[in-house]
């Protein structure tokens, strides 16, 4: 398979030009390709946003669900049919704003499937109000005077809920992103990938340029080790003039699926679903 | 009082057993060829307050219990004081003396008062407090002579898991209550017996959230996600049982929106897939409904009514969320809606709509509610032959892309317009025809649309699905003489609640007729209104304060219903609430 | 074409400043007396698309764009394609040559094609792309020789806040436009001129959305929260700019779950209090519209709808979640729904509905869609002085200690059983009358029961406010000719058109009158059927495919409509959708 | 003030006998009186569940909303009134379960406020599921096979989510229990106190036994400094043979209500709500 092959070539892709969304999309089919996945065994899923929009534009199954709820029909997929390979993809305000609930709750449960949430720091789809990334003293439309709120941390929310691998990764660096992508595809168990992801059109702080200046790669640092819990705390909280992207931690814990008796014989679409309850009846005669 | 007919009533603090225990005695009855009824009443508590539960058994067919009793026991003296005006004159009360200073005797003369000190008796034989219920349950039998070996093999097959001394305990002390109450001289004046009849039947026992369950399992429902809410926590539990068994996965969420959400990914993906919920659950399930609507996916969500708005009254009944459930989520998108009338019908409906729900490609939504889902009766086996899975227009990898080449297609065309609005489907992992499934109004392919024509004929061809739907459902059941001058109107679980009181009435020489309603939505006009046209009087009864139903006829068919009678406190239809009606209607109409 | 009567459409990309810009043209001929409608049409995209705004602008009073236009610009050629066909006969089309290769000409010879070097002009006054818009404006003046210094006016106006700098560019750049239009021979031979009025109104130029906000200001609005949604973000972002201003607090909150428990939560606290949402943000708002319900919260919800079901159409327009609203939450709450059908209702209904809301301590709904809300108009003035702030039976410290005195009440009773159903309440602050707010069923006092004659008497108490309600609000308005052979029932924002396409039939010598429903639930059953006894036959005009208020009407009253025109493609009524199917109606009936 | 003061006192408490959560009624009563708030003063918030009942039975205004929404009212009580002591009581499912979203944002916000939660580890009111809480292998009614997902911790959720005070206490040490509300009364700013609140019913794991022989007060540990983020994330990790109570993280950052100008001038509802717009109308003449 190569790249191309994901194409969805019948539309046009309606983002605005130069918009971080378009280092997602490419590295994620890079990535697709390098790993040799099947379009027909890829779904797709995402809630609403400019970034919820991805799953139109390759070809594979694709789920986009309502906004914020991304997770939940991407952990039923999976569960009923675990041979299908599912990557999320939310917004930030998608999928730790309004979808917060279910985010930390995926995390414990550690279902195989990677989660791509396109950070913008910015609700872009309804055109500029804070997210929950927004910095504090950003003025938007709905904090015109600036936002006294923290940001949250995803990658601490993460690591505070046992997500099994935790990375970030840049729209602007697509040769890292996609190996990002793949990396978390390939890890058995719940990823985690935030992307810096610049919105060109509503967010003038966080953009390409900010993030040139700032990022800087984990793994090109020999003594960072991803599998040491503090020191992935510590870098986590590591924001302002370096910002770390790669691999910030990952762990092995057994998946939720791979905890099933019942899908040992195989994924359960697949079992038939005629059943003999007569047992059960027994119970109440 | 009629031999084999007896109605009884326990009452006593919440962990004491009350609901456990008319499970006992029920099954004592229903083994020795009883038809019997159970219904449960428990506050939102887990310790104390006001328990009930009350049985009716008799030798022949029995719908609901009501608000008369022969027989009451009083494992506290609230329960005298709530319960003693439904003993019917002559009838007994078996109380526990330790609770009395004075006799109670002069509380109503009019009745028997059996004392069992069971209290006592717990004491004596180093029993728990708990098993008091177990020495009164012991002492009815013996008060009605009914064969104490019955009671033994119910405790039995009740306490089965908990080994061999738990048994022995229970049907010692049962056995105590029983002696007690049969040597007592009170009890030679009770004049009602209950003897086994001939040819047992071979009955299940079960309330109506159980049957929803096994009717799902038959119809091979694979996945199943909820959050617990009284009074549908229970499904979900069952669900968790047999999971490992039968090749389910049930999937606790962390909120309604997950479970709703997850079952659409579900369907997405090819299962089979429920939710079990109520009112406020289904609140958050609303959005996700919608989404269900736009992307045709077969999915059955049980919403078991309880009494809003809001948290309301957690453990009693209602039928007050018909409207709601008709028009929720915003914009227009098909539903199939409906409330089963009985255990029965919970199990076959059940299986039946999970095929209705692929057929049409949308939401179910099973309409229960506390009554129905808690109350037990008496059936007939369910026959599992009856139950088939038709999973619709649901593509084989080859037919899928047989089709595409047929049709000459380069994408696949998930939401193709068709004169029935049902779009055959494919599931992820098909190769060939990847699409998107799109909350988004979208054109044939899924595709993200905003052209007017093509917005048009997508919401025309979801709203087409009812037409056919409306054809596959049945209308409204007639039980009762042709020609009765009054005809109850009614729907889901207050059919059982009218049954009784039209045999109740037929024994006073009242004739009366009930129509009843188990599918709701899409709307069964036509049929409707020629039914309407055979009645006389209609007396419109549901568990509503606004006549929600009666709103729904109305829209329909324009027709209005003069006479209403509306119950919302909680607490079912109980067949002398529609008798008394009948009755004030008739001689007013006289 | 008449004199001092246009209708101008432009269309471009999305980022193009085609919302903007009918600002501008709108603000120059308003300001020289005219009346404006602007309606914007645009994707759920950041950028790209095909975007709209069409105007019209008359001297006489107008409400509604239509598809007929006198003036056409063509920000590029997608515009010609998909618009062409709603210029006049002898209308003209404004376009950049450079879009095309050939003359454009052969596309239509009815049209006047002016030709404005749009791109070059920029490129010549390095201008930005965006600029083309200003130029083509100009060109607009230019052609109907109106006086350049009223769009100049306009610019200044709206660019106020940008600086001297960028006025002039905008000025320079319009000019250009003006002069080159003015001068081309084609000019000469179109012949609409429009000429200022001679006293020009004081006029307010806004859309329903501002008129909202600016209601809800004026009648003390205290605490905003809510998360953004199209069509009613604007609402939430127009508080945001004047919270520090005016004392109020805007939250922006996680979800709609939380804006809606917030304002609950405020409203407890004694905050007069407001939410804006579209249909599936109030999906999430559910559960918590019936917990106002049960716990007797005055609070304000703004329901602006567009097209679902689910994400639907983000951007168009809709009125399908009617029936959803009215029903919406478990069991049954009081509730008032209102939707404004002007821009001027949408100020003083709002002001008035924090008052009924007060009054009824229920939650109102205010029910908007994407078209009234950001179709702009000129209105006269808001007149402050008209909104009066009525709390209600909200007491003071003192009112509330001498009502208990008087009462000899130990503990407050929040929900006192009255006639009205309406019980005085407290704020938390108060000394003396500490009570619990609960969501659980209760008892006067706010303490949890599950007894029988205690719910019955809440429930009662609550339902019963709807008779004060029913009683406070207005029926259905009449517009037009009393004895008009034929009547369109319409309801919320479908006014304008009805209003329009009255008087364009009556330009044909057609006789139509309209009945217009702002108010919506409770329903004024009595009202409508008097109303509608004087009709001869009923045209009913809704943007939903279920004519869900015709079967709002036919459950209150029994009547059915025969004739219905609904739209449901996301798109409003246009006058001429209703003046063909009057005309078809009315051959049909010769 | 004393704690007798702010019995109510008409009906009868509705809790199983033993239950945790006469303690923490009590404790907060404790505390109500020690720190001399009046009843009128205070507004106690809750959702539903067992925990939620407390309202009920204390005499300060009280607002039982919906199941797990107790902290969105809680906010908007203090927004408009903030002379008022908002006291919010969650149970574990409520609070850490269903209502994820709004706990990790109300940190973020700081808004001053203590937020109580009754962890049981345990659904109580709807007899004996599993909770966000519970430990893995648990068998309840929902998992009769026993729990495969881990438990969510609380304290470092709080933790990266920038709470600016974090305690822990135990229903079974009223004493230590009584200053751990005290302590995040006082504090100014978002505060989360999770209490270990023993489920007589339903966990037979969690018992008071069990916590008795487990917890141990970090105030009686000199070395140990709550200011101390990284001492505090290694701290909340500690599960098993001992477990730690008391504070263990506290900061200052100012509250969302003190950055608001509108009230500068007093509570908001205390302003008067007739305005003058004619300046705003001008911008659309
Ligand atoms: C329940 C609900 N509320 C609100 C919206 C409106 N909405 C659509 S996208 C969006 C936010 C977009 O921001 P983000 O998630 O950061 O995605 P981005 O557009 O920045 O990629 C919102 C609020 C919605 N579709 N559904
Ligand atoms: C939306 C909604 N879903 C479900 C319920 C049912 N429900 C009531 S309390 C409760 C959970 C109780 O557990 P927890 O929050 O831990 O409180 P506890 O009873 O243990 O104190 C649930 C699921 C509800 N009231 N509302
Ligand atoms: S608005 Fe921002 S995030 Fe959305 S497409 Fe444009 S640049 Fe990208
Ligand atoms: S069920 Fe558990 S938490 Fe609820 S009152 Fe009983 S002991 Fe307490
Ligand atoms: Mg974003
Ligand atoms: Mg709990």
């Amino acid at each position: 398979m190569k790249p191309l092959d994901y194409n969805q070539s019948e539309h046009e892709i309606q983002w605005c030009p130069g918009c971080g969304d378009f280092g997602i999309l490419l590295a994620a089919k890079n990535a697709y390709a390098n790993l040799g996945l099947k379009p027909e065994n890829i779904v797709m899923v995402s809630g609403i946003g400019c970034s919820g929009k991805i799953p139109h534009y390759v070809k594979t199954y694709g789920f986009e669900g309502l906004h914020g709820r991304a997770l939940p029909p991407a952990q039923a997929i999976k569960l009923v049919n675990n041979e299908l390979e599912v990557v999320v993809f939310a917004g930030d305000g998608d999928g730790y704003g309004i979808g917060m609930g279910h985010f930390i709750h995926s995390m414990r449960r550690n279902m195989d499937m990677l989660y791509v949430v396109h950070n913008n720091q910015v609700y872009g789809l309804t055109k500029g109000q804070a997210s929950p990334t927004t910095e504090v003293g950003a003025k938007t439309s709905s904090t015109p005077k600036g936002v006294i709120e923290a940001p949250i941390n995803p990658l601490l929310l993460a690591l505070s809920s046992n997500a099994t691998w935790i990375g970030r990764g840049f729209a602007g660096d697509i040769k890292h992103l996609t190996s990002l992508i793949e990396q978390g595809i390939a890890h058995k168990g719940f990823a985690l990938l935030d992307v810096f992801q610049p919105c060109v059109t509503y967010n003038k702080i966080n953009t390409f340029q900010f993030f040139q200046q700032r990022v800087y790669k984990l793994e090109e640092e020999k003594a960072y080790d991803p599998t040491n819990k503090l020191m992935a705390f510590e870098r986590m909280q590591e924001w302002g003039e370096k910002i770390p992207i790669g691999v910030l931690y990952k762990e092995d814990r057994p998946t939720y699926e791979d905890q099933l008796p019942q899908l040992a014989s195989g994924p359960l679409i697949k079992q038939n679903p005629k059943r003999d309850i007569s047992e059960l009846l027994k119970a109440f005669a | 009082m009629k031999p084999n007919h007896l109605r009884w009533k326990i009452g006593g603090q919440a962990g004491y057993g009350i609901m456990s225990i008319g499970q006992t005695i029920s099954r004592a009855f229903s083994r020795g060829g009883f038809f019997v009824v159970g219904y449960p009443e428990y506050p939102s508590l887990i310790r104390g307050g006001h328990n009930t539960t009350a049985v009716r058994i008799s030798e022949d067919p029995v719908f609901s219990v009501d608000h008369k009793v022969e027989v009451l026991v009083a494992l506290n003296k609230e329960t005298v004081e709530v319960d003693l005006p439904e003993v019917i004159p002559g009838g007994a009360v078996i109380y526990d003396p330790s609770d009395y200073t004075e006799d109670p005797i002069k509380l109503r003369s009019d009745v028997l008062w059996v004392a069992i000190p069971m209290t006592q008796i717990v004491k004596e034989h180093t029993g728990e407090r708990v098993m008091r219920n177990m020495i009164a349950t012991g002492a009815t039998m013996g008060l009605v002579h009914y064969p104490f070996e019955r009671l033994e093999t119910a405790i039995r097959e009740g306490f089965a898991k908990k080994g061999e001394e738990v048994i022995a305990k229970n049907v010692e002390i049962a056995r105590i209550g029983y002696e007690t109450a049969k040597e007592s001289a009170i009890a030679g004046k009770f004049p009602l017996t209950m003897t086994p009849v001939e040819k047992p039947r071979s009955h299940l026992f079960l309330g109506g959230n159980s049957a929803i369950a096994l009717g799902a399992l038959s119809a091979g429902v694979q996945f199943v996600a909820g959050y617990p809410m009284t009074p549908s926590s229970s499904i979900l539990m069952d669900m968790a049982k047999v999971e490992q068994r039968y090749g389910v996965i049930f999937k606790q969420t962390e909120d309604e929106l997950a479970a709703m959400n997850m079952i659409c990914g579900a369907a997405f993906a090819g299962a089979r897939a429920l939710t079990a919920t109520s009112g406020g659950g289904f609140s958050l399930m609303v959005e996700a409904l919608g989404m269900a609507g736009i992307m045709e996916l077969p999915v059955v969500v049980v919403e078991g009514q309880r009494p809003g708005p809001s948290t309301g009254l957690p453990t009693w009944t209602s039928q007050g969320d018909l409207l709601f459930v008709i028009s929720a989520s915003q914009g227009e998108s098909p539903r199939l809606v409906l409330a089963p009338g009985d255990v029965n019908e919970c199990y076959y409906e059940t299986a039946k709509v999970f095929n209705l729900a692929d057929k049409y490609q949308l939401p179910v939504i099973l309409l229960m509610d506390k009554h129905i889902g808690e109350t037990y009766v008496s059936v007939e086996p369910f026959d599992q032959n009856k139950v088939q899975i038709e999973r619709g227009q649901l593509l084989s990898p080859e037919q899928a892309s047989k089709m595409m080449q047929d049709k000459g297609w380069t994408q696949f065309k998930r939401h193709e317009v068709t004169d029935s609005g049902v779009s055959p489907r494919v599931i992820p992992g098909t190769p060939g025809s990847p699409y998107i499934c799109s909350s988004y109004e979208h054109d044939e392919t899924g595709w993200t649309t905003e052209e007017s024509d093509k917005v048009k004929a997508q919401y025309d061809k979801r709203m087409r699905k009812l037409e056919g739907l409306l054809h596959d459902i049945p209308g409204p059941t007639w039980f009762g003489p042709e020609d009765a001058p009054l005809t109850v109107v009614c729907w889901g679980s207050t059919r059982t609640a009218a049954l009784q009181a039209m045999e109740d009435l037929a024994a006073d020489g009242i004739m009366l007729n009930v129509l009843h309603f188990t599918y709701l939505f899409p709307f069964k006009a036509a049929e409707t209104i020629t039914a309407l046209q055979k009645t006389q009087q209609v007396l419109n009864v549901e568990g509503n304060a606004t006549a929600q139903f009666a709103q729904l006829v109305r829209t329909h068919t324009g027709i209005e219903f003069e006479q209403h009678l509306l119950k919302y406190d909680g607490r079912p239809f109980f067949p002398e609430d529609i008798v008394n009606k009948v009755k004030d209607l008739l001689i007013k109409s006289k």
